[in-house]
């Protein structure tokens, strides 16, 4: 299902092209949603008169009021449980948790209410709930402010996960996520909120669970999703002045995953390093080499390597950089499945 | 401080009733206590794996029920509901299956029943009746949430963050707290701070109300008077059935390891709600003792038909795993089926 | 580190044998824990007067006093908040969490104070806390009562998590548990509290992080831990019958996990299986499978099988047996590996 | 209801205390407006990622801090506590270093200080406080545990269950709530249904205290009382001291968002709590101007020293990711490590 056609090709051409930041991406579908559909509610901290603490939803409570977009008191837990409640009562909710680390409070609503809701009651209860979720590090934030949660909301039944890696996507899986009556977890890379692209702003047209290739290559596949998709793709770079070609694969729907799209790029590269922020053991990494090997295992000529975060709590500004995966570590790891 | 309505009489209150409405009343009353015990019954003969008591509850359970209205209220139980169920109109075949296993949230509709999925974690529901009462004044309804929950769940987290949420946005939520005393097997002293769970209403500028838990009509009067404020746009309230759990707390429970039984014995000797309702009847001249017995005998019949419909009811296919996880299924969980169909089912 | 001498090995032998389930082996670590160390508590929803729904702590608040063993209001996170002031006030704090699934309201405190405060405090103040936790399915209980949490415990830095098999190992891995001075959740797998068996009541002496081979094979290695153990060994000596010898690993520490034993058994074996409760996607299993591939990429004749629970909730009593990996499950994907 | 203490008296009251300890309270009150000043200007400077301003809550945080005993007390901070840290003794270079982001929790011993790690969690180190008097009183010492939290906190789940555990308990614990208003941007309209976090302590059955913040005596008193209250073995007392968050949430904030800032700034003019401790000083006749320029002049000497401190305070080490995960580190930590060392130290 990897989409291989780039964002240029013919079948997006009505769509313009404009420059935004992520932050005004996902502010820009934000509007879209809450204009296209009556039932759509957005809420959490501070969203409403502030505008969220990122401006993702600036001027939203002006433009659509505050019945439409408002902010609760500080409390995660009834955050989610309220949102369980209004999707009961024929609304779509998208409520925003502040921050990554923010999201644990809200576990049990999210795991055992959220998630299992519809299950529950064998359909009639649906929760097209979207929560979204300023995830990952990058921005030498206090604590619980650069948390990758997505290994449990992957392993969490009933979830779906997607993380953008840059507007456009921010974009268009915002509209696809919101649309879909499953819960989904949409997690933004803060880390990526500020850069200006040229974006089109296009509809979704492909299914949930598509994958995309964000720049072709042959001697291995780099997986990676949300911020990590950029340091590969600069690790990918380098890589090429060396003569080595690296193909970038954009995970993006981190459940359900791409099975296919990531089976097809290494079937072809035969090698693949996946990265992510999140800490080594039990991440979704660890997910992807065990998909992959087991799609794959004929094909590959060298174990599936992870470069991640190591397995400490998230740190303090001066060594967020050496926690976070380096281009050098990317390189190296890429250079151990090269010579394997 | 809450207002406490006649706690302890150890007598009924119908005289604000409508005759027809006590009489309702009671035979829902009578109805679940002969489902309860058939449903005790069932778990010693093995049909049931486990089953939750509501005895001695049924004042509370049946008269914050028949206080709402099904057309547009919604409610949103725990796992000891079945009187409310009951008496809300829920279909008790697919209330009771959960007790058989079958299903963990009940096999009934909740979104038809407006009686939310039987939820087992402990205050965890009642986040869920604010936003479903914050959802429906949004829309202009005047319906108004039920949120049950016990004394035991008044210590957790979600129990505060629900009332202020509500508190803040005004919403039309009832908080109804069945006091049954135990939280399995610790009693209110080492469980509720300053042992009451009414008093916390203040602190969040709502009303709270005790009621004796035991006098169906005081129960039926408080959450009245609550959903009528609610539903008025006046915000929500908290009322406190005080009741006792004279049962252990379910049937794996031995509730004699941890409390004097002479206590729960007296609670079912001199203020069995069902007695006290069915004398309160009488008193009121509602209705005689012929009446009432015709009324009894039904209740045997609907609640033996009921454990006769549970009992037989079909297991579910082991497909169902798989059928409602989400709306829209994904391709691994497609492929997962399969695996299921193969290797599981042969 | 795989411990590959028997329990009848020289250096246990002073150990006495007894008959013992696992819910009296676990009650019998803690009165060895309450009497050898004054600053042990016991606390948790209905541990003290009950004795713990499942009789766990029976008779130990009768034996070591309230002060010592004593019950809490029902609150999750308040349980593990309070952990940690115990033990910033010099107490050794052993927590139960009455079921796996009544862990997620409490999982903020865990993740985010408990497993990271010695780290925040730079080991000013260390967490000897021993979370009990009862885990997995497998007794047709209501829902939330058979939750298989270990990914997420094992994916959070700062913790350590075991889960015994069997009685013996119950009773040991408790002492070493709590006796360590960092946090441990210890997952008991409630289908396991009742068997009895005859029990060595060894002191602990092997370091965390230790695997133990249950069953000696060459075919094949099957990875475990909890109650699938139990289970795995079922499928062994049903393959035995075939002439198929599965080497049975019991995983016992779920984090850190036995890299090196783990590799030294399937460099033995060349194939691997691993069997868990827990919903496939981001489960440990795909750790293991990672692990293993990335240590034994040239020894493996077949991609590790993972035999899981689905990706759905776990369901109720009827269709338990459904979702929990079957024998026939396991041996099929022993064939499928043998085959490959 | 509770006991509102000069609130909105715009002045403080000192006659209730020593002139010693008010002029030491001056003095500490003094060098934090000084170190918060100097705090924004690194920020500005570049040389702090972020500050959280603690400007304006001045009085609150040093009377409690004050009226505690550093020596069997223990405080549990947020991440807007530098006055009370301060006040209480902290090394308060490395308190700084946590908005150099040299270390999340600080670089201070939180177990020497008797004063946690900053905690960044709201709501989060407020049941901490309470296993702390738990396990003081399990050991029969005589310690007090002040949980520190905001307005906003007041909402959270874990804020309630330490108030019921404490109540249950009898733990010797002093909530003190910083009411400034405002969380983040929420005003306490819009996040304290009820509109007072003092009228809370009722529900949990311990006294609840709402005081002038920015009147530091009456901080002082209520602290004390309550603290002395607990020490007793009288359990829990709620003290909310209300205050206004006079700056931004945070540097990263633009308030003008969100509020009216002539709000603020009246704070600033009329109810500042340094200025108004001055003046109470001086009209007790506890100090002179004179020697209240040789306070404020060694107030600002020592902040300046804070400053130079932190700002030359040397970064961690890499290797310090690994130190501190675990009391007995793991092989595969270890290996983690050797990977940092080969392929980020290089
Ligand atoms: C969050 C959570 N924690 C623990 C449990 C286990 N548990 C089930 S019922 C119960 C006691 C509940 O007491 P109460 O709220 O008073 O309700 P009652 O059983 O008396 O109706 C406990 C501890 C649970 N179901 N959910
Ligand atoms: C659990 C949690 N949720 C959200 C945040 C993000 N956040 C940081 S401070 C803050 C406002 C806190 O307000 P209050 O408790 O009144 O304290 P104040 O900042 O006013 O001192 C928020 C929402 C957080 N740190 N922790
Ligand atoms: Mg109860
Ligand atoms: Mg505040």
């Amino acid at each position: 299902m990897t989409e291989l056609i780039d964002r240029t090709g013919t079948e997006t051409q009505e769509a313009p092209v404009v420059e935004l930041s992520m932050q005004q991406a996902v502010n820009r579908a934000l509007r879209v949603l809450l204009a296209e559909d009556p039932d759509v509610l957005v809420f959490g901290e501070d969203v409403g008169t502030l505008g969220g603490v990122f401006r993702v939803t600036d001027g939203l409570q002006k433009e659509f009021g505050d019945r439409r977009v408002f902010d609760t008191p500080l409390a995660e837990s009834a955050i989610m449980g309220m949102a369980v409640g209004l999707a009961m009562n024929g609304w779509r909710p998208v409520p925003e948790l502040q921050f990554d680390g923010f999201a644990y409070p809200a576990i049990d609503q999210i795991v055992n209410q959220v998630a299992r809701m519809n299950y529950r009651t064998r359909g009639a209860a649906p929760m097209p709930i979207t929560l979204r979720l300023p995830s990952f590090g990058g921005i030498q934030a206090p604590e619980h402010h650069g948390e990758s949660l997505e290994a449990i909301f992957a392993h969490t039944p009933g979830l779906k996960v997607v993380a953008p890696s840059d507007p456009g996507d921010a974009y268009t899986l915002l509209l696809q996520a919101v649309r879909s009556d499953d819960p989904v977890v949409y997690m933004e890379p803060k880390a990526r909120y500020w850069e200006r692209r040229p974006v089109q702003l296009r509809e979704p047209d492909e299914p949930i669970g598509t994958s995309r290739i964000v720049r072709p290559g042959r001697h291995a596949t780099l997986v990676a999703w949300g911020a990590m998709v950029h340091r590969c793709v600069q690790a990918a770079e380098l890589a090429a002045e060396d003569g080595v070609e690296l193909e970038v694969l954009d995970l993006r729907w981190l459940k359900p995953i791409d099975a296919e799209g990531l089976a097809a790029s290494v079937a072809r590269t035969r090698r693949a390093v996946v990265v992510h922020e999140a800490p080594l053991t039990a991440g979704l990494g660890a997910e992807v080499s065990a998909l992959v090997t087991e799609n794959c295992f004929r094909d590959l000529a060298a174990p599936v390597q992870r470069v991640t975060g190591f397995d400490v709590p998230y740190p303090a500004g001066p060594l967020e950089p050496q926690y976070l995966p380096t281009i050098d570590r990317i390189l190296l790891a890429v250079q151990r499945t090269l010579e394997f | 401080m809450p207002t406490h309505e006649s706690a302890g009489q150890g007598s009924a209150t119908v005289d604000h009733l409508a005759p027809d409405l006590a009489r309702t009343m009671y035979r829902h009353m009578r109805t679940a206590r002969d489902l309860d015990t058939e449903a005790v019954a069932l778990q010693r003969q093995g049909v049931f794996p486990a089953y939750v008591s509501v005895r001695g509850q049924e004042a509370a359970q049946v008269a914050a029920a028949t206080a709402l209205d099904p057309s547009r209220d919604f409610v949103f139980p725990t796992y000891r509901e079945m009187a409310v169920a009951l008496a809300y109109g829920v279909e008790m075949v697919g209330y009771m299956a959960t007790h058989r296993a079958l299903w963990h949230g009940g096999l009934y509709d909740a979104m038809e029943s407006r009686f939310g999925a039987i939820n087992a974690v402990v205050g965890g529901p009642v986040p869920h009746a604010v936003g479903w009462a914050v959802g429906e004044r949004l829309r202009g309804g005047e319906g108004v949430a039920l949120a049950c929950f016990g004394d035991g769940a008044s210590s957790e987290g979600d129990v505060h963050e629900a009332m202020n949420f509500a508190g803040v946005y005004g919403a039309p939520v009832v908080f109804f707290c069945q006091n049954n005393r135990w939280a399995l097997s610790v009693p209110n002293e080492r469980q509720v701070a300053g042992g009451s769970v009414a008093a916390r209403a203040a602190g969040y500028g709502m009303p709270g109300v005790a009621v004796d838990g035991n006098d169906a009509g005081a129960v039926h009067r408080a959450v009245s008077e609550a959903a009528e404020r609610a539903r008025r746009g006046e915000g929500p309230t908290l009322v406190e059935a005080l009741t006792y759990r004279v049962e252990p707390h379910s049937t794996s429970d031995d509730s004699a390891r941890y409390r004097d039984e002479a206590e729960a014995e007296r609670w079912r000797r001199h203020r069995d709600p069902v007695d006290l309702m069915r004398r309160a009847l009488i008193e009121a001249g509602y209705a005689g003792e012929a009446e009432l017995d015709r009324i009894d005998a039904e209740a045997r019949a609907r609640a033996e038909e009921i454990r006769d419909g549970v009992s037989t009811a079909p297991e579910p296919d082991g497909s169902e795993l798989f059928t409602h996880v989400y709306r829209e299924t994904t391709q691994e969980l497609a492929r997962q089926r399969r695996i299921w169909q193969e290797e599981v089912r042969l």
